[in-house]
């Protein structure tokens, strides 16, 4: 409750926090309404259909990103693909946060053997190079769903969030209002919510921002190894078709600067609402004429 | 002591805007600081003695505000400054070589990633290159300044005691042999025993550099060892200034005398 | 839409042709002279050192060994249909097919000047009967070569074990490399040949390796002085350059422009854009893929409603070939009926009237009535066989933006629409191998082919070969397909010669067999364009003068190498 | 107060309890020694854990990567087809894929450590994996390390900056587009740098490491060569990279400027340029360090694309083609490799910190 | 409140890692003992220099730190070896005011969290109205004008205020037993004594024994009561204020009582006296930066 009032109050004194959430949620409105959206573009043929259209059309009121080289309408893929992109981001952002937000506290705040084990482990984790491992993972997979691929490439961005949080809970947890908090009767998790966790929001935050990125190209990588959630469009995938088929060359530009100006805009907007926190974390940059 | 002024505030006015409205923090403040003098700065907690300190220094930060007001500062040989107005380069050169600082939270001032000297070092090449020479005794000097060996030079910050960063920064504070020293509490945070020393330390550096101090302390036990001149601030307001024997002895204002019939002394008990 | 396509031309001078533009001649980063060389554009290279196409990865496909170096006994032109005789001068069958006879070359020499003779054809032959560990080895010769015999130095005969009237085919160049080839004895002998790395290689091609730069992934060949057939080939380029390009297209086809290669490195699209852009220097040759692009369909019954025959048709009619053959392949290629290729030479195995019978069409209604009747939809609306809900399972080793992929992608769509769900993966090359082979898979979408009959593909759907799924099917019967009159068939074709009259009526049945059964799904003959620069060479196969199979990874490559002209063309200082 | 305690003056410190041994006196004498004895044997045990990882999830792959190589190989270039049982098993052996698993393992490892053998590479049949990789990997390290250290120094500096001018134009700038570009994929930067350094305005080459009329060896001429060559793709991962350090660099830079020893250095009247790399930068670029030792396993994986598109014969290419094929040993070894450095690289780190960072505690 | 109770140090010993020193620890506090009873309700001060090891006692008494060596009891069980409802009972009673005003409070929340978060961890209050109006009545008590500290935050108060509002805590819980590590450091001399005449006011009205942790004998005098001298973490002498003031028996304490600065212009220092600095270590830094293992 403080912590949702505290950022509806930065909300009203941020333009930048009131910025990124506004493009986000943009986004998110775009990919919710996705599927209308789609078949609006389409009419009676489904745009993303194979062969749908010719192939290489250039721009024109009827495609107004152009096909693509099977005959795909370009600007319905590229708003399917931000629906699938979202969700990604959001599937692994959440849960390498999750993981790596518990898997720091618990180290960082119980220290000891506990820490040590954890943090060993995360080590290791971090330094395994991850994309032959994801090739030997397609060998098991058989059909995968969105959520599972989101929680693949969660297992091995997890490790970096719960480092650089790991740090950061180690040097607060020796602050005396965590020790004011401990005599007040709050409870070890009670304490993590309320005193550390605020504090940490900027780092949860960046956190959150790069693995959700992370997660959003990396599901290309995965698609490449039939890894992918079978027939879904992503705009990773789209950067990857551009790439693959010349399209700079060919002049077909929606193709790539469309998806990258969307992944850049999230990105964007991501990293402004974490200015926006870094500004209730440390109330002493409130005021301190933002950039 | 002269009669000659190195400062001169006038109608010092300082706000803070917070989201609850202005706090004016400091209030039309007039005070002249002269020549070779210590004065000290009593008042209240939040009487905003911080806040001058660092509005005169050119530190205040949003949303605190000068609102009003001027301090002319006569630095020896220079021309003299609206500290209020001065910018940029100027105010750059004027800062520690005629006006230094002495700040509040001195355990945190130092520098954690450099050896003492090179703090030392930083701030006298900067405003006097020509010391490069003579640059070791010269640091080797200031330590012994302050009863400090001359191998605090080679430590870390985190590895002196807070007494000792204390000094090592009041070293600091003189080595260019400023015009006014600007001490914001200086013992406040230390125990007694240290307390002591550091008074002692600075009464020397008045002595042996002839510097002007201005000594911010709520504690009258401080003035009243160390200061020559005592201003009384109560609620943003001066309500006092003069000779350190006649505010303890005959305090003209009714807060004056509080402040000095609260002191707890040896000997009187409540119950 | 009146809109175009990108590589349209552009629309200010629309019905002119685009002025000629003049081109701007790049720098390309090789060790020789550059109007003295041919430039050829490939992929990927990892091995350079090794030169010994009989242990895995011992050699470099596709760098010029097999097309510049080495040689072939015959080389068959599929583009002419044309069987030429090279290092060997002919071959004969006894009347009982158990002997043949081929006669060498009398001029043959490998590139140390050794002449090359029939006891070197007796060596080789020797060791991949004997050795099974090796690539090429055991197999079809262990199964039929009993003795070879040299009488004379140019004259080999093969005593077989058993007939067979194909034994002819592992000397042939048809597609790509023939399967088995002459090793030089006198380098050999003695040598491991699971270890020989014979670098540099000895053989009896008009060019040598002068050098393998591997920091480059390039391979340099220069012309051989004294080649033996100089009469009959000489190249023009002094040099022949096999070097990597970058795989994505911008920089390829930039590098193309630029005339950085003379052949390969660009694609289709971009050739569409230069050539409607006036691009002045450039060839492009279509040539028919002799593998048609090709679904697999499992036929283990363990796999479920697959391994229906009607099933298989029902898929059949969701195929929309007209629609993937025009905008989903790169070039616009016509359907595939018959699981062969279209060249003028395999009419001979057509049968119309069973086409007609079993006439392929795209029609989703009799799809959905086919399903209907053998996997009948639910309470639920799904589709379900012997009490399961139906669920096919694609895969392709293509990468996601592949053809293949594309055309199972497509085939995905419909039988959705048909009430058929289906997921569709494309699978890193050894993960789909190791699928493919163990039939864990409902449908593949993969090519397939013959070069010579079509008992090469009955044979390999005989019950015999087929494993269980989840058993390593060895490369045989991957589809699992069991039918005893085709097994009855194939034995009884597999020692008649296809062409004699006998095989006829046989293979017609086998064809029909087919037909109903569908182990196979043809989608569409492939076209595989090749591109060729003109600013320094002229002289390639064309459209119009398909003298020979174009592609620059086959053998028979070396015969479009000995028709080029140096333009005169020279290159950037 | 009751008086539990004995009588004020007698409270006497306790004489010190005896060192148990005296190597454990020692080191807590060296305590710089004792932290760097147990930094190593962690780093030997994440070490160990990190390549069994490797080795096993790897080996219990389902399939037979041997079998399945060997089928592709003569479905390709249309071998005679055979049993294959012959050729499968031979290479098994020799690939030391053969018996139980733990014995494989024992093996792969006895001839890791002992021998720094791979095993035989797959995609290069029969060079030794090792030989493989270490043929690349001098292109990777030149071109990605060297890519990766500049980004890391530009990105620093400038982050610093821009954390330093908060709220300064060109602060404003320099975050604003290392948000919006930090993320935009390296191959894609890469590719318009050909487009227009290499093809529009034809300055610089497009591909290779360098030009091969020139052999390779430790002349001038190699070496403008590999500099001229490796110019574009360096110039692409420098870039992308760079403001990825930017923003991290300024995110730490923030909380740093709200210390009273940098208002105390303002006090001072330094000049600010002194104060951003004397004081604000160097307390905030050491956990940077770390984060660099980390950041060094992407070179191991995370550019195939850009070696691709240049052609540059570096580890990634290698790495693709090893795991188009299913070439464990090769797979495996660059995995190990990447384990290797980044570990290395992060002891190192570890160790020099104390160094760089004199508040650096030796003990957890 | 809670009668009877009695918190007690038996042999307390605390030892910190620390490089540089020949065993590889410092010892903070070297079998420290004594009680807190309270019944009578008392003041206990407990006085020495800098890092001497108060500040360290106090987090043992309040079970913020296990000492490594020694008991601490409180009515007689080990307070880490406490029920769930013994712990809230010893919670309840025993407080402390923490020496740091700067970072007891955490920067993200406003100042007011802290006396709601009392009001409602310990039940004080059944309503917003009632909890508001005891927090206020509580300001009121250490003369700070609600009006003008509720609502911000920690950075825009200045340092006594930050103190007082720790101090107003205390006023409204009333535990059995408050720890004040250097509660008025910061604040002016009538203020200060004005908290210090509420924690005899407490004393004497609630039962309220106090442990007053301080440097400054002045204060100490002040208050009365018992008083312990503690030296490099070794408690060196104890006793009632008078008698250890007066007649001081331990060197140390004399040099503490010699340095008080007297509020007398006219009586200054004479001699000089030197501390040795070897002696004093380096205080723990919050800020230390530990190598991620
Ligand atoms: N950043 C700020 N925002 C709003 N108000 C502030 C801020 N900083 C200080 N104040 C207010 O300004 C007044 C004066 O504060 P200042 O720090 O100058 O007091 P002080 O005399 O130094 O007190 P102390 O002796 O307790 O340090 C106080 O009422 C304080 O609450
Ligand atoms: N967590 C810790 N880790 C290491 N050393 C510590 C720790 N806490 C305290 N110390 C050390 O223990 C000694 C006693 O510290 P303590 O804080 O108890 O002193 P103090 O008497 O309260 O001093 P001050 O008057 O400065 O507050 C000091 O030398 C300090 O450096
Ligand atoms: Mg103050
Ligand atoms: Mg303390």
């Amino acid at each position: 409750m403080r912590v949702l009032n505290a950022v509806l109050r930065t909300v009203r004194n941020s333009k930048r926090l009131a910025t990124g959430l506004v493009i986000l949620a943009v986004m998110v409105l775009v990919a919710i309404f996705s599927p209308l959206i789609v078949s609006s573009i389409g009419g009676d043929t489904d745009p993303l259909e194979m062969a749908a259209y010719e192939k290489w059309l250039v721009p024109s009121p009827d495609h107004v990103l152009g096909t693509d080289q099977f005959g795909r309408d370009v600007l319905a893929m590229v708003v399917s693909a931000m629906s699938v992109s979202l969700q990604i981001g959001a599937i692994a952002g959440v849960i390498s946060t999750v993981v790596g937000v518990i898997v720091a506290f618990v180290a960082g705040y119980k220290g000891g053997w506990v820490d040590g084990v954890l943090s060993t482990f995360t080590g290791v984790l971090l330094v395994i190079p991850t994309f032959p491992l994801l090739i030997a993972l397609s060998a098991y997979a058989k059909n995968v769903s969105l959520f599972q691929v989101g929680v693949m490439i969660s297992i091995f961005s997890w490790p970096f969030a719960a480092k650089t949080i790991r740090s950061q809970v180690l040097s607060l947890r020796s602050r005396p209002y965590v020790d004011l908090a401990r005599v007040s009767k709050s409870r070890d998790l009670e304490i993590i919510g309320t005193e550390l966790l605020p504090n940490l929001l900027p780092f949860i935050g960046v956190g959150f921002a790069s693995s959700a990125l992370g997660a959003i190209f990396g599901l290309v990588g995965l698609e490449v190894i039939g890894l992918g959630p079978g027939g879904v469009i992503d705009l990773g995938q789209i950067i990857f078709n551009a790439i693959n088929t010349g399209a700079l060359t060919l002049g077909a530009w929606p193709m790539f600067v469309v998806p990258i100006v969307l992944l850049t805009l999230l990105f964007a907007a991501l990293n402004m609402i974490n200015i926006g926190l870094e500004e209730v974390y440390n109330p002493r940059l409130r005021g301190v004429a933002g950039e | 002591m002269s009669e000659e002024t190195v400062l001169e505030v006038s109608g010092l006015d300082v706000t803070y805007s917070t989201n609850r409205g202005d706090v004016r923090a400091v209030q039309s403040v007039d005070l002249s600081v002269r020549r070779g003098e210590i004065l000290g700065i009593a008042g209240e907690s939040g009487s905003g003695k911080s806040t001058l300190a660092v509005a005169l220094l050119r530190l205040l930060k949003p949303p605190g505000k000068v609102t009003g007001g001027s301090a002319i500062f006569h630095p020896k040989g220079r021309s003299p400054v609206d500290l209020l107005k001065v910018q940029g380069e100027d105010l750059r050169v004027l800062r520690w070589s005629a006006l230094s600082y002495l700040p509040q939270g001195s355990q945190s001032s130092l520098n954690p990633v450099m050896r003492v000297g090179d703090q030392f070092r930083d701030v006298i090449l900067e405003h006097a290159p020509e010391r490069k020479e003579a640059l070791s005794e010269l640091i080797e000097r200031l330590l012994a300044q302050v009863g400090l060996e001359r191998r605090v030079a080679r430590m870390y910050p985190h590895e002196l005691s807070g007494g000792m960063k204390q000094r090592v920064l009041m070293a600091i504070c003189v080595a260019l042999e400023p015009d006014l020293v600007i001490a914001d509490e200086p013992t406040t945070a230390l125990d007694v025993t240290i307390q002591r020393v550091i008074l002692q330390s600075l009464a020397d550096l008045r002595r042996d550099f002839g510097v002007t101090l201005m000594v911010i302390s709520h504690d009258m036990g401080v003035h009243a060892q160390l200061v020559d001149r005592v201003a009384v601030m109560y609620e943003g307001r001066l309500v006092e200034v003069g000779d350190v024997h006649q505010v303890f002895k005959d305090p003209r204002h009714p807060y004056s005398r509080q402040l000095i019939e609260s002191i707890p002394r040896l000997g009187r008990r409540a119950s | 839409s009146g809109s175009g396509s990108y590589s349209d031309k552009p629309a200010d001078n629309n019905n002119k042709p685009a002025a000629q533009k003049s081109i701007q001649i790049g720098k390309a980063n090789i060790p020789t002279p550059r109007d003295q060389t041919v430039i050829v554009g490939q992929v990927e290279y990892t091995v350079f050192d090794s030169f010994n196409t009989m242990i895995p990865n011992g050699w470099q496909s596709g760098a010029g060994f097999e097309s510049v170096c080495r040689e072939a006994m015959f080389y068959l032109n599929l583009a002419t249909g044309e069987l030429k005789p090279w290092l060997a001068t002919g071959y004969k069958y006894n009347d009982s097919h158990t002997e043949l006879t081929i006669n060498f070359e009398p001029k043959a020499k490998w590139s140390d000047g050794k002449p090359l003779t029939a006891n070197d054809f007796k060596f080789t032959m020797m060791l991949l009967r004997d050795r099974s560990d090796l690539f090429g080895g055991g197999g079809e010769l262990k199964e039929f070569v009993g003795e070879v015999v040299v009488p004379d130095e140019h004259t080999a005969v093969i005593k077989m074990k058993k007939a067979t009237p194909r034994l002819h085919y592992n000397f042939v160049a048809a597609i790509a490399s023939p399967p088995f080839e002459v090793l030089p004895e006198h380098v050999w002998k003695g040598q491991d040949p699971t270890k020989f790395k014979e670098n540099p290689p000895t053989r009896t091609g008009p060019y040598k390796l002068k050098q393998n730069i591997r920091n480059q992934k390039m391979f340099v060949w220069e012309k051989s002085p004294d080649y033996w057939a100089k009469d009959q080939l000489d190249p023009a380029p002094q040099y022949v350059v096999y070097q990597s390009t970058s795989k994505q297209l911008d920089s390829a086809a930039l590098a193309f422009e630029r005339a950085e290669f003379d052949v390969g490195s660009i694609d289709e699209q971009h050739a569409k854009q230069l050539r409607n852009n006036g691009y002045p220097s450039m060839v492009t040759t279509q040539f028919h893929d002799p593998n048609p692009r090709m679904l697999w369909l499992n036929s283990d019954p363990a796999r479920g409603v697959i391994a229906e025959p009607k099933m298989r048709w029902a898929i059949n009619y969701c195929l929309d070939r007209e629609k993937i053959g025009k905008s989903i392949w790169p070039v616009e290629v016509p359907p595939a009926i018959y699981p062969w290729a279209d060249y003028p030479g395999n009419d001979k195995w057509k049968n119309d009237e069973l086409a007609n019978k079993y006439k392929f069409e795209f029609n989703p209604e009799k799809a959905a009535g086919l399903l209907d009747e053998i996997a009948p939809k639910n309470a639920a609306g799904k589709r379900t066989y012997k009490g399961k809900e139906v669920n096919l399972e694609i895969i392709t080793a293509s990468p996601v933006d592949g053809g293949e992929y594309a055309i199972a992608n497509v085939l995905k769509t419909e039988l959705a629409k048909v009430g058929v769900p289906a997921t569709l993966r494309s699978l890193v090359g050894g993960v789909h191998g190791e699928k493919f082979e163990r039939g864990e898979y409902d449908i593949d979408s993969n090519w397939h082919g013959f070069a010579f009959d079509p008992e090469q593909l009955y044979t390999d759907w005989e019950s015999s070969k087929a494993q269980p799924i989840g058993k390593n099917a060895a490369g045989k019967n991957k589809a699992r397909f069991k039918d005893p009159k085709l097994d009855e068939l194939s034995l009884k074709l597999a020692q008649l010669d296809p062409t004699s009259p006998e095989a006829k009526p046989l293979l017609d049945q086998a064809l029909e067999i087919y037909f109903q059964k569908l182990p196979l799904l043809p989608v569409i003959q492939t076209g595989y364009p090749s591109f060729f620069n003109t600013a320094f060479w002229t002289g390639w196969p064309t459209d119009d003068d398909l003298y020979q199979v174009p592609l620059n990874w086959w053998p028979h490559f070396i015969f479009v190498l000995g028709k080029l002209k140096a333009t005169g063309q020279k290159g950037p200082a | 107060m009751t008086a539990t305690a004995p009588p004020a003056e007698a409270v006497q410190t306790p004489a010190e309890t005896a060192p148990r041994s005296a190597w454990r006196s020692w080191l807590a004498r060296h305590p710089l020694a004792a932290y760097a004895l147990r930094r190593f044997g962690l780093y030997l045990v994440e070490l160990w854990g990190a390549l069994t990882i490797a080795f096993f999830f790897f080996r219990l792959m389902p399939g037979d990567p041997i079998q399945t190589l060997i089928q592709t190989l003569q479905q390709n270039y249309v071998y005679n087809q055979q049993a294959s049982t012959e050729i499968i098993a031979r290479y098994r052996a020799e690939f030391g894929l053969d018996g139980n698993i733990f014995a494989q393992y024992l093996k792969y490892m006895e001839n890791l450590v002992l021998h720094g053998d791979l095993g035989p590479s797959l995609i290069s049949y029969p060079t030794p994996a090792q030989d493989v990789i270490l043929r690349s990997l001098p292109w990777t390290i030149g071109l990605l390390g060297v890519s990766a250290v500049l980004a890391w120094i530009f990105g620093i500096i400038i982050g610093a900056i821009a954390g330093w001018r908060r709220g300064k134009i060109g602060s404003a700038i320099a975050t604003n587009l290392s948000i919006a570009l930090s993320h935009v994929p390296f191959f894609f930067v890469a590719l318009i740098l050909v487009y227009v350094f290499a093809y529009s305005l034809g300055m610089l080459p497009a591909r290779s490491a360098y030009d091969s009329r020139i052999s390779p060896g430790l002349s001038l001429d190699f070496i403008g060569s590999v500099l001229k060559y490796g110019l574009l793709p360096a110039l692409s991962i420098v870039l992308i990279g760079t403001f990825g350090w930017i923003l991290s660099t300024r995110m730490l830079m923030v909380p740093v400027l709200g210390e009273d020893y940098l208002v105390y250095a303002e006090a001072k009247g330094l000049k600010p340029w002194r104060i951003l790399t004397r004081y604000a930068l160097r307390n905030c670029y050491l956990p940077q360090v770390t984060a660099f030792g980390i950041s060094l396993g992407f070179i191991f994986n995370g550019n195939v694309l850009v070696e691709q598109l240049f052609n540059y014969p570096g580890l990634g290419t290698t790495l693709v083609t090893a795991i188009q094929q299913l070439d464990f040993n090769t797979i495996i070894g660059v995995t190990d490799m990447a384990i290797f450095s980044v570990l290395t690289a992060v002891l190192l780190l570890d160790l020099l910190l104390p160094l760089l960072d004199p508040r650096v505690k030796y003990w957890k | 409140m809670t009668a009877g109770k009695v918190i007690e140090l038996r042999g307390v010993q605390q030892r910190f890692h620390a490089r540089g020193t020949p065993s590889g620890y410092l010892t903070a506090v070297e079998d420290a003992s004594f009680r807190l009873d309270a019944e009578p309700p008392q003041v206990v001060s407990l006085v020495g220099q800098s890092g001497s090891g108060k500040s360290t006692i106090a987090r043992n008494v309040l079970g913020l730190q296990k000492p490594t060596a020694g008991t601490v009891t409180y009515g007689g069980k080990d307070i880490f070896k406490l029920s769930r409802a013994e712990h809230d009972e010893y919670r309840r009673n025993v407080q402390p005011v923490f020496q740091d005003p700067y970072s007891i409070f955490n920067p993200f929340y406003r100042v007011d969290r802290v006396l709601w978060k009392a009001v409602k961890k310990f039940d004080l209050a059944t309503t917003r109205e009632q909890g508001l109006a005891m927090i206020e009545e509580s300001l009121q008590a250490v003369s700070l004008d609600p009006g003008r500290v509720l609502g911000r935050y920690p950075h825009q108060l200045s340092g006594g205020q930050r103190q007082r509002i720790m101090l107003a805590r205390i006023h409204m819980l009333r535990p059995a037993f408050v720890i004040a590590d250097e509660p008025v450091s910061m604040l002016d001399a009538q203020i200060r004594k004005m908290f210090l005449d509420i924690l005899l006011d407490f004393q004497r009205d609630h039962g309220m024994t106090t442990l007053f942790i301080t440097h400054d004998l002045s204060t100490v005098y002040y208050l009365g009561g018992q008083v312990m001298v503690i030296n490099k973490g070794v408690i060196v002498e104890r006793g009632p204020v008078t008698s250890v003031m007066h007649t001081p028996s331990h060197p140390y304490t004399r040099l503490l009582l010699d340095s008080i600065p007297q509020p007398d212009p006219d009586n200054r220092w004479t001699t000089r006296i030197k501390v040795d600095d070897e002696e004093s270590l380096p205080p723990s830094d919050s800020q230390e930066v530990t190598p991620i293992i």
